[in-house]
């Protein structure tokens, strides 16, 4: 029974989590401008980390952890990146 | 003391992480100890300024009258989206809140706090003026908004970092 | 799984080598980086699909070797993400360096000449 | 899935509702982002999943690992912090860069830049 | 309580390792305590590698082998990588021993100032090409393949300028298609096989069932094409002439034995995987590497006669030792026999050592053209912003008295050395190789016949195109003579000086080359001994795991 | 045995004399010529010990070990034949030595000389006396290259250097394809023994292969005797100086071919092919070279020529190779030596004396120079075979031969008219030579006062005419026995001795003289005028040159035709040559696979999670939206690559790669700033590149997009096939099981890369520590582009746009992340070892601290406050590694032998110790000193670049002061 119910809620929640990703790499790929692009990258790393933290659950372990963690601390270097250089035309000045 | 422990607040938040992370143990506390120390080194490095943090009821309060707005604002964002803006009613737009906390970490928790509240984004801050541009999601009534920022987080903030 | 996976690596494949083919260095360099992710998940499915059983051993105790995910492509492929990120930078600079000494950034350090 | 057979109701049933609640959020957050027609709009969008989606899969994933490993397990707790310190910083930066991309191009949607202080009050 | 004699194996990797590392700690301005270290190396390197061929050649390694086994970590084979040195291994150690002290000798005229980091990347280079001749395993090839081509780049690149620059992008480009490659056919190997080992692969390689078979054999096609690419196998070669002729002359002087390294690891594999031992998979890819050896020496003569400037011819050079390497290879899988596959060898080190030094006097004879100065106008965009120190005039040394005289003696002695005329080893390798080609009786005729004529007729070419310049530099150039220095050709001179005492003791040579040919012909006896090469029994005891 | 050992000092002496005089001092003019003369007399001297053995129909052999295993060895063979011809090599030598000192002026390096000059002597004995037929060829083709050297002695002028090409390419040539043929022989033979071949001729003609060996062998020796149509290279030979010439013409180059043909007659002749093949090729040669001497205006022209035509006369001989015929031809290699050499000096001392060598310009010369005429006309008679002469009796003994039943054949038959006619040409030319150099009118506007050279210039020609009229009148006595050995020498100790006698009686061969005699007179007589005034070269045929036709296919053989081809068959592009990488690899692996590549009967197949679909959805959408835009919008390129990156960790995560996740993630982001860093330095591209739309742009992108669409397709179809084959026992399965018990970590993956193949990972790390030094020394000399040297756009706008302090609450926070990161870095690396992390990751996650410290700020700002020393981090992380590696062998354990245990430490309890750990601590310091290095080496080009705008902007304001 909660297992059921586990495995529903799991299920929606990948599937939705994998839908939310199709619809951020939307906006990766449309556009318009750049901004929207990096926007779209960021939702994504945050989906994707917890798609691990779900799937994690799913599979019943932790070892999806460290990757969750991982783009929880460092994910947002990607973008700070793309959106520097989006200002100043240079990422390091 | 100052030399050995620069940032001792951040030095036991690491240590805190450690552990967290880790699990408690007595020989993870003495390692997250001596790695949480160097890292306050390293930080004390960049910034040779120490966080000093008054009041700590006033930051617990703080956090959760936060929380709550986060999950207020969760509801009524995901709301609005649901219902194609209100059939076309919601209006967003940007305000200018004049804001007189000058301390940068203040600051920075203060864009912490409007960025993970749905529905409001911090654009620019003017150092010069002290005058904040925000982006809000459903623009009501601009007044409503500086007030929020001024009366519900600002002044907190302003007690905590003096 | 395996349908899909062995798609992807060929949607990643096929997008690296029309990069590869192209005649701008940064699409050279992009078409390098997908062919890596390609041959990095090849590689990868080497050892085939296993869900949920990453090679992480318990302390002790006996150890069914069919019940884990096969470590060796694995740790093939850390190293060949490794190198390829290494190689991969090596590339860009390359790439800034030719587009400064020949002010192009045609792969061949001059424009085509139709 | 087995190794939930044995978890309780008390324990799936309010992890089942914050794992759905969270990706359902996110979910929608997502849509925002395709479906808003301003970029400022879109900016408030993913902060439905960094905030709050992200919250309840993290406290389901406590929820139940706490259980099934019979501890307080709080190591999400630094994810979540992570998460949500760091967030602001990808936000304002790419805020900040759509305002200056707009008014480089004159765009009458965003307001002015606040005037240049005058060289005299620089020290 | 450190028994050096086990470790000797792993030495020619740790001694430049070590020095490259170790040099890094330095600044690098100190550059002749680093062309000192540099050097010390090298000998080094050079003593070692020949105390294994000695070894191999006088069975002196653990149990009375001719062939000495290292594990690595103390793993047995087929679970750890194991280093195996045998002739083959030990020779081509030797080799690049003896090509490096002469290329670091002449880079002490002003080349290790046109760049920085110029020595650790040298003795990165010597460690990714011993790495590779030494290795018993397939990723392991790969790792140390890579770490000879990220220091080949690196010290393409070195001193920098356009022409380094485009090359080195085409170059760069070419080779991590061809990593890639070569990953997918290891990857495709081990799906298979389920193991790296090549001496493991060896033993299983004639018991693989037919429907497995297929996919092996393309797994050793993607890989064979990676190194084919590497040994400038035509249609993949293009890259070549340009890539060599950019490199600073040492650098060129070096990259003369990369070509190598893709055909030894080919001889390698293809002896250990497709041997006639391997059932159903013998002489598999024969026909391919005799078809694209012989097109590549078709284009490397062609390509040598079309050059107009040694640089070009010279690179055009190494595709001809590489092809005719390569159809030799392919004729011996065929059945072709030892003798030839020592000619091969001989030929091998005769053309690379010829090659090498024919690169270090590409620079001094193009000098009156512009030479160094040419060199630093090319790299004149470094100016203004870096250490003065850096760039500037060539180191003031020993002019050479009677330059051109010496100069004269010295392209002579590599044009006879690789157009294989006599008396010089290039004509002892091209009648060992053909000799036994005809005497041969598993070949075809009309194959044999193709070699001869094709051998021959890139010999001639050679003649033409190296007399055509040597008649331009030498003869028919006008103006002052130009400023040689030493330490410039010292190094040719001791080239060739190889090249001499390999002629004089050719029979002691082509004995050895005979029995490593002879060894490459058993690969059971490898497979076996990879198998049997004991773990150290160490002094700790065992260690305790369980909490 | 001492005879045996003298053998060797005769081939030594000549090279020991090269050394010694390539020692000298440039002008050293009388020591050089000394020195050589010596070491040549020293050659007579030997040759003079070993004669009585060799009389005695003895063959001396010394063998000198050299490569056994080839079955090459220096074997040196003396007998009659070689013993006479070496004599007549080093005797003319010698007087070549003293001619050569006089003739070469003060002004010419005589040392190198004199060194080629004794180095071809060595090659020459050496190939003659060769008893080893490979030997025999390395000689040879080192007289092909010391000639090349002597012909281009004077260098500075383009006839020598072409000269000496053309000799070199056309007998280097024959080199190789004798060669060829002695390889076959030595096939044949089963040995490369002289002796064995030449005693094995049956073997060799019964041999399927005789006909191409016979070919190739023929070639060999024909291009080096300069028979027809391979003679052209040897009237270019004359640019050398006259020494050289009068050496390699008379008795030693050129008889190098003709050597080998009366040589290898018992073992090749004999057969008709030979006859026809021999003598039809030295009938034409004597034929052709007779011809055209008679035309040539040139002193020495006219000597080539009649050198061509002699040698086609010994050709011939050697072609009917009866007994008569090789002893004719031997004897005919003597006298023409000892004419043609003096004929040679003679006309180098008139070219010397009086500055020309046309015999247009020549005239009357007997009256300044008496002697020198004398001696001229003694040896031109010789030349033209006026009784009394050496000339005179072997061309006798060619007449008789000629006119002899042979085989019947029409070339055979046609012998005796064909030799006539040759001698009529060879008559008139010599007339000629006499006629027009010596006597007419006195000569006009010479460039030198004709007189007589110096007397010691002269002693060596006045020698060999000596020789020549005692030859000439007393053969039997003279040079008789020693023929006579020579002939048995070739053809066997049966062969009766012959009698040379100058008086046969009144028969054919007289006849046949005497019509040439009387023919050639009036063909001179009636022509000369004509002659003289006519082209270089006989009427008509000196359109149809061979040397000009030898240039041209030369031209086209070495040059045109081989560009033309080399330029078809390869590219300088890189575009193609992926292409045809990625276009060999599916073709190749498509014929290995075709039909082979069928699915498992009963796929592994894991279930579909629509999820998993889903986020392939957007992995292939960000890959193809990647492809797609990387030209015209490379930011949104590199966007898309990441969400491609971002898909492709999560599979990772997803089967059960934890590790690789969390690498791939960082190793992600890293590259996608390093990207971003380079983007800068690109050029803008606009969108309309009109040559973009054209037709050809198009249809190279459908094939590339074909192209592309096979690769991944069959890539795909690749791994489909192997992922759900059953799995095949593995090594894998051994390191799940030993991961805990022999490497002490639980992380399988993090015990095989620093435990179980911690040498990949050694490799690994080197790669990395390499390409930070490339990037860095590269960067080092960077100058950007000029357009890129300026701000980007948006900074130049910074001012107007109010773009203060943008970063200043995000640099709080990111400040802020530095000590947190540094902390997930220690968090990383410590776990690694029993759950995913590792040095690796470790690292990467130090170096993104360090980087967003560089982004958050500046340079400047950053380096201000915090100092990394990335190569000093990259030393000490390669040494870390490398010194735990070596460790081990301290317990005599080999390289990378891992340790692991655990250790009581007070208060604390057990815990894991293992050296692995120190050598990922090195893995550590490595990434970090290397990601570090390359970040900020290319940083820190924006700081150079600025500076680069100040430096340029220094002059504009000075002229603006
Ligand atoms: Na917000
Ligand atoms: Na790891």
């Amino acid at each position: 029974m909660t297992a059921t119910l586990m495995w529903g809620a799991l299920t929606w929640a990948q599937f939705a989590l994998a839908a939310a990703a199709c619809l951020a790499s939307w906006r990766i790929l449309r556009g318009p401008r750049a901004q929207d692009r990096i926007l779209g990258l960021d939702t994504l790393y945050v989906t994707v980390m917890l798609l691990f933290v779900v799937t994690g659950l799913r599979v019943g372990t932790s070892f999806f952890f460290e990757a969750a963690l991982v783009i929880g601390l460092l994910g947002f270097v990607a973008t700070v990146a793309l959106a520097k250089f989006l200002i100043r035309g240079e990422v390091i000045e | 003391m100052t030399r050995m422990v620069p940032h001792p607040l951040l030095s036991l938040g690491l240590l805190a992480m450690w552990l967290l992370l880790n699990g408690p143990s007595l020989g993870h506390a003495l390692l997250g100890g001596a790695i949480a120390l160097v890292a306050g080194w390293a930080l004390s490095a960049l910034e040779p300024e120490r966080l000093r943090l008054r009041r700590p009821g006033a930051m617990l309060r703080l956090f959760g009258i936060v929380g709550l707005d986060i999950i207020r604002s969760n509801i009524a964002v995901a709301g609005l989206i649901l219902t194609r803006d209100r059939k076309g009613k919601r209006r967003s737009g940007f305000v200018k809140v004049s804001l007189r906390l000058r301390d940068p970490a203040a600051l920075a928790v203060l864009s912490i706090i409007v960025t993970a509240t749905p529905g409001t984004a911090w654009l620019e801050y003017d150092p010069e003026t002290g005058v904040l541009l925000l982006h809000v999601f459903d623009l009501v009534s601009e007044e409503d908004w500086q007030h929020l920022i001024r009366d519900r987080y600002e002044a907190l903030l302003l007690e905590v970092f003096p | 799984m395996e349908l899909v996976l062995s798609m992807a690596i060929g949607v990643l494949a096929a997008s690296g080598i029309w990069l590869l083919l192209r005649p701008r260095t940064f699409q050279v360099i992009v078409g390098l980086a997908l062919l890596s992710y390609a041959v990095n998940l090849f590689i990868f499915s080497m050892g085939r699909l296993t869900v949920g059983a990453p090679p992480l051993m318990p302390k002790g105790g006996f150890v069914n070797p069919t019940a884990y995910a096969d470590p060796l492509p694995q740790s093939l492929v850390l190293t060949a993400i490794v190198i390829s990120f290494a190689t991969t930078a090596l590339f860009l600079v390359v790439m800034i360096a030719s587009r400064g000494v020949t002010g192009t950034d045609h792969v061949d350090g001059k424009e085509r000449e139709t | 899935m087995i190794w939930m057979q044995n978890l309780p109701l008390w324990v799936a049933l309010p992890a089942a509702l914050l794992v759905v609640a969270g990706s359902t959020l996110t979910l929608l957050g997502t849509l925002g982002l395709v479906t808003l027609k301003s970029f400022y709009d879109r900016l408030h969008a993913p902060t439905l999943g960094t905030s709050w989606g992200t919250a309840a899969i993290l406290l389901a994933s406590m929820l139940v690992f706490g259980w099934t490993e019979g501890r307080l397990v709080l190591h999400e707790l630094v994810i979540g912090i992570f998460v949500m310190v760091t967030t602001p910083v990808t936000l304002m930066l790419l805020g900040r860069a759509a305002l200056y991309r707009d008014r480089g191009e004159g765009s009458a949607e965003v307001p002015e830049a606040p005037p240049e202080p005058a060289p005299a009050e620089q020290p | 309580m450190i028994d050096t004699g086990l470790h000797l194996i792993i030495a020619p990797v740790l001694i430049p390792f070590l020095t490259g590392a170790l040099m890094l700690l330095y600044d690098d301005r100190q550059r002749r305590a680093k062309l000192a270290i540099s050097l010390g190396s090298a000998a080094a390197l050079l003593v070692v590698a020949i105390e294994l061929m000695v070894r191999a050649k006088t069975f002196a390694f653990a149990g009375g082998s001719d062939t000495g086994y290292y594990l690595l970590g103390n793993w047995t084979a087929p679970f750890g990588i194991v280093l195996v040195a045998d002739r083959l291994s030990a020779m081509m150690l030797v080799l690049t021993a003896l090509l490096a002290i002469p290329a670091l000798i002449y880079s002490a005229a002003g080349w290790h100032r046109q760049g920085q980091h110029f020595q650790s990347m040298f003795q990165f280079l010597l460690m990714g090409l011993n790495g590779a001749f030494l290795t018993g395993d397939l990723f392991n090839l790969f790792v140390f393949f890579e770490v000879l081509l990220a220091a080949s780049y690196g010290l393409l690149l070195h001193g920098s300028g356009q022409l380094r620059i485009r090359a080195g992008l085409h170059y760069i480009a070419i080779n991590l298609a061809a990593s890639l490659l070569f990953l997918i056919g290891v990857s495709l190997i081990y799906g298979v096989t389920g193991t790296l080992n090549m001496a493991h692969l060896s033993r299983m390689v004639a018991g693989l069932a037919e429907s497995e078979r297929p996919l092996f054999h393309a797994g050793a096609v993607f890989m064979g094409l990676a190194f084919l690419v590497k040994a400038g196998i035509w249609p993949l070669s293009f890259w070549l002439p340009t890539t060599y002729m950019a490199g600073a002359a040492p650098v060129a002087a070096m990259f003369a034995i990369m070509t190598k390294v893709g055909i030894y690891v080919i001889l390698r594999l293809t002896m250990l995987l497709f041997g006639p031992a391997a059932g159903a998979s013998a002489g598999f890819g024969s026909d391919l590497l005799i078809a694209a050896g012989m097109a590549t020496v078709a284009f490397g003569l062609l390509g040598v006669l079309a050059s107009q400037g040694l640089g070009r011819m010279a690179a055009h050079l190494v595709l001809i030792s590489s092809g005719t390497l390569l159809t030799v290879n392919g004729l011996v899988l065929a059945g072709g026999g030892e003798k030839l596959l020592a000619g091969g060898m001989f030929y091998l080190v005769s053309s690379v050592v010829a090659t090498s030094a024919l690169f270090l006097l590409l620079e001094p004879m193009s000098r009156e053209e512009g030479g160094i100065a040419a060199m630093l106008a090319l790299t004149a965009d470094a100016y203004g912003l870096d250490d003065p120190e850096d760039d500037g005039a060539p180191e003031v040394g020993l002019a050479i008295p009677g330059t051109l005289t010496v100069l004269g003696l010295a392209f002579g002695g590599c044009l006879l050395a690789l157009a294989g005329l006599p008396p010089l080893s290039g004509f002892i390798g091209k009648v060992a190789i053909l000799s036994a080609a005809l005497g041969s009786a598993n070949l075809a005729p009309g194959l044999v016949w193709s070699l001869i004529a094709l051998l021959l007729v890139a010999g001639l070419a050679t003649l033409i195109g190296l007399i055509r310049i040597g008649i331009q530099t030498f003869w028919a150039a006008e103006g002052t003579v130009p400023k040689v220095l030493a330490v410039e050709i010292a190094p040719v001179v001791a080239l060739l000086g190889m090249i001499g005492l390999m002629t004089i003791e050719a029979q002691d040579t082509l004995r050895y080359m005979e029995s490593a040919a002879s060894a490459l012909h058993r690969p059971t006896i490898y497979s076996a001994g990879v198998f049997e090469a004991a773990r150290s029994e160490g002094i700790l005891p065992e260690p305790e795991t369980t909490e | 045995m001492i005879d045996q050992n003298l053998l060797l000092v005769l081939v030594l002496l000549p090279f020991l004399a090269a050394i010694a005089t390539a020692t000298l001092p440039v002008h050293a003019h009388n020591a050089a010529a000394w020195v050589s003369g010596l070491f040549l007399a020293g050659c007579l001297l030997v040759l003079a010990a070993l004669h009585q053995t060799v009389a005695d129909g003895g063959v001396l052999v010394r063998t000198i070990r050299w490569v056994p295993a080839l079955r090459m060895n220096l074997s040196f063979r003396l007998d009659g034949f070689t013993w006479l011809f070496v004599t007549l090599v080093t005797a003319i030598g010698v007087l070549i030595v003293i001619y050569a000192r006089y003739y070469l002026s003060k002004s010419d390096p005589v040392p190198r000389f004199y060194s080629f000059l004794m180095a071809f002597t060595g090659a020459m004995i050496g190939m003659l006396l060769s008893g080893n037929i490979l030997v025999q060829v390395v000689f040879w083709e080192l007289t092909s290259i010391i000639s090349f050297l002597l012909i281009g002695y004077w260098y500075q002028s383009p006839a020598a250097r072409d000269g000496a090409r053309m000799a070199l390419i056309v007998t280097a040539t024959g080199g190789l394809c004798l060669l060829a043929a002695m390889l076959l022989l030595g096939q044949i033979v089963g040995s490369y023994d002289l002796d064995r071949v030449l005693a094995s001729g049956d073997i060799i003609r019964a041999h399927p292969l005789y006909p191409v060996v016979l070919g190739l062998f023929l070639l060999g020796a024909f291009t080096k005797s300069a028979q027809f149509p391979f003679h052209f290279w040897l009237p270019g030979a004359m640019a050398a100086p006259t020494p050289v010439s009068a050496y390699l013409h008379s008795a030693t180059m050129v008889k190098a071919g003709v050597f080998l043909l009366v040589r290898y007659f018992p073992a090749l002749g004999g057969t008709e092919a030979w006859f026809f093949a021999v003598t039809g090729t030295g009938m034409a040669t004597l034929i052709v070279g007779a011809t055209i001497a008679l035309f040539r205006h040139d002193l020495k022209g006219l000597l080539a020529y009649s050198t061509i035509s002699h040698l086609g006369l010994i050709t011939a001989l050697a072609g009917i190779g009866s007994q008569g015929a090789i002893l004719a031809a031997i004897f005919h290699i003597a006298n023409h030596a000892v004419f043609k050499a003096s004929l040679f000096m003679a006309a180098g001392i008139i070219d010397h004396e009086t500055g020309t060598r046309d015999m247009r310009r020549l005239s009357g010369l007997y009256r300044f120079m008496p002697l020198t005429g004398t001696l001229a006309i003694v040896a031109s008679a010789a030349m033209a075979g006026v009784p009394l002469l050496n000339g005179f009796l072997s061309k006798e003994m060619f007449f008789a031969e000629a006119a002899d039943w042979h085989n019947g054949t029409w070339l055979d038959n046609s012998l005796p008219y064909l030799a006539t006619f040759a001698s009529v040409f060879a008559v008139a030319y010599s007339l000629r030579f006499i006629m027009t150099v010596f006597f007419g009118p006195p000569p006009e506007d010479l460039p030198k006062e004709p007189h007589e050279p110096s007397p010691w210039m002269r002693r060596p020609v006045e020698l060999l005419v000596m020789v020549c009229l005692v030859v000439g009148i007393l053969p039997g006595v003279t040079l008789g026995p020693a023929l006579n050995d020579a002939a048995r020498a070739v053809l066997g100790a049966d062969m009766p001795y012959q009698n040379i006698a100058i008086w046969h009686g009144f028969n054919t061969p007289l006849i046949m003289s005497l019509v040439a005699m009387a023919l050639g007179t009036a063909l001179y007589l009636g022509f000369a005028g004509r002659i003289s005034t006519g082209p270089e070269g006989p009427p008509v045929l000196h359109r149809l040159r061979a040397q000009r036709v030898y240039e041209w296919l030369l031209l086209r053989l070495s040059w045109s035709w081989p560009r033309r081809l080399h330029r078809a068959f390869s590219t300088d592009q890189l575009q193609p040559q992926l292409r045809l990488l990625v276009a060999l690899t599916l073709v190749l692996g498509g014929a290995v696979l075709w039909g082979a590549m069928a699915p498992s009967d009963n796929p592994r197949t894991n279930a579909l999670n629509p999820a998993f679909a889903l986020m392939w959805l957007v992995g292939a959408g960000c890959a193809i939206g990647a492809a797609w835009q990387a030209k015209y919008h490379r930011f949104a390129a590199l966007i898309s690559l990441g969400g491609a990156g971002v898909v492709t960790c999560l599979t990772f995560a997803w089967f059960s790669a934890p590790d690789l996740a969390v690498t791939q993630l960082l190793v992600e982001i890293v590259t996608t700033a390093l990207l971003l860093l380079g983007l800068r330095w690109l050029p803008r591209r606009r969108e309309e590149i009109a040559e973009d739309k054209l037709l050809p742009a198009r249809l190279r992108r459908i094939r590339d997009l074909v192209v592309a669409g096979i690769g991944g397709a069959c890539i795909a179809a690749l791994a489909y096939v192997m992922m759900t084959r059953p799995l095949v026992p593995n090594v894998g399965d051994w390191f799940l099981r030993n991961s805990y018990y022999e490497g002490g970590g639980t992380n399988v993956v993090n015990v095989i890369l620093v435990d179980f193949r911690a040498y990949d990972t050694f490799g690994e790390i080197t790669v990395l520590a390499i390409v930070g030094l490339t990037v860095f020394a590269l960067l080092r000399r960077f100058r950007p582009a000029s357009e890129s040297v300026d701000q980007p756009e948006q900074r130049r706008a910074e001012a107007q746009d109010g773009l203060r302090d943008y970063m200043l609450v995000p640099a709080v926070i990111m400040r802020w992340m530095f000590p947190v990161m540094i902390v997930l870095a220690a968090y990383l690396f410590v776990r690694g070892h029993d759950l995913p992390g590792g040095g690796f990751s470790a690292g990467v996650t130090m170096a993104i601290a360090f980087l967003l410290q560089y982004i958050a700020a500046n340079v400047r700002w950053v380096e201000a406050r915090i100092t990394v020393l990335p190569i000093r981090w990259m030393g000490f992380g390669l040494l870390i590694a490398g010194l735990t590696g070596i460790g081990s062998w301290l317990f005599d354990y080999p390289f990378l032998t891992a340790h692991a245990r655990y250790v009581d430490l007070p208060l604390i309890g057990r815990i894991p110790a293992a050296t692995a750990m120190i050598f990922d601590l090195g893995v550590f310091a490595l990434v970090v000193g290397a990601t570090v290095l390359m970040l900020i080496a290319i940083a820190h080009q924006s700081l150079r670049s600025a500076r680069l705008r100040e430096q340029d902007a220094e002059p504009e304001q000075k002229e603006a002061a």
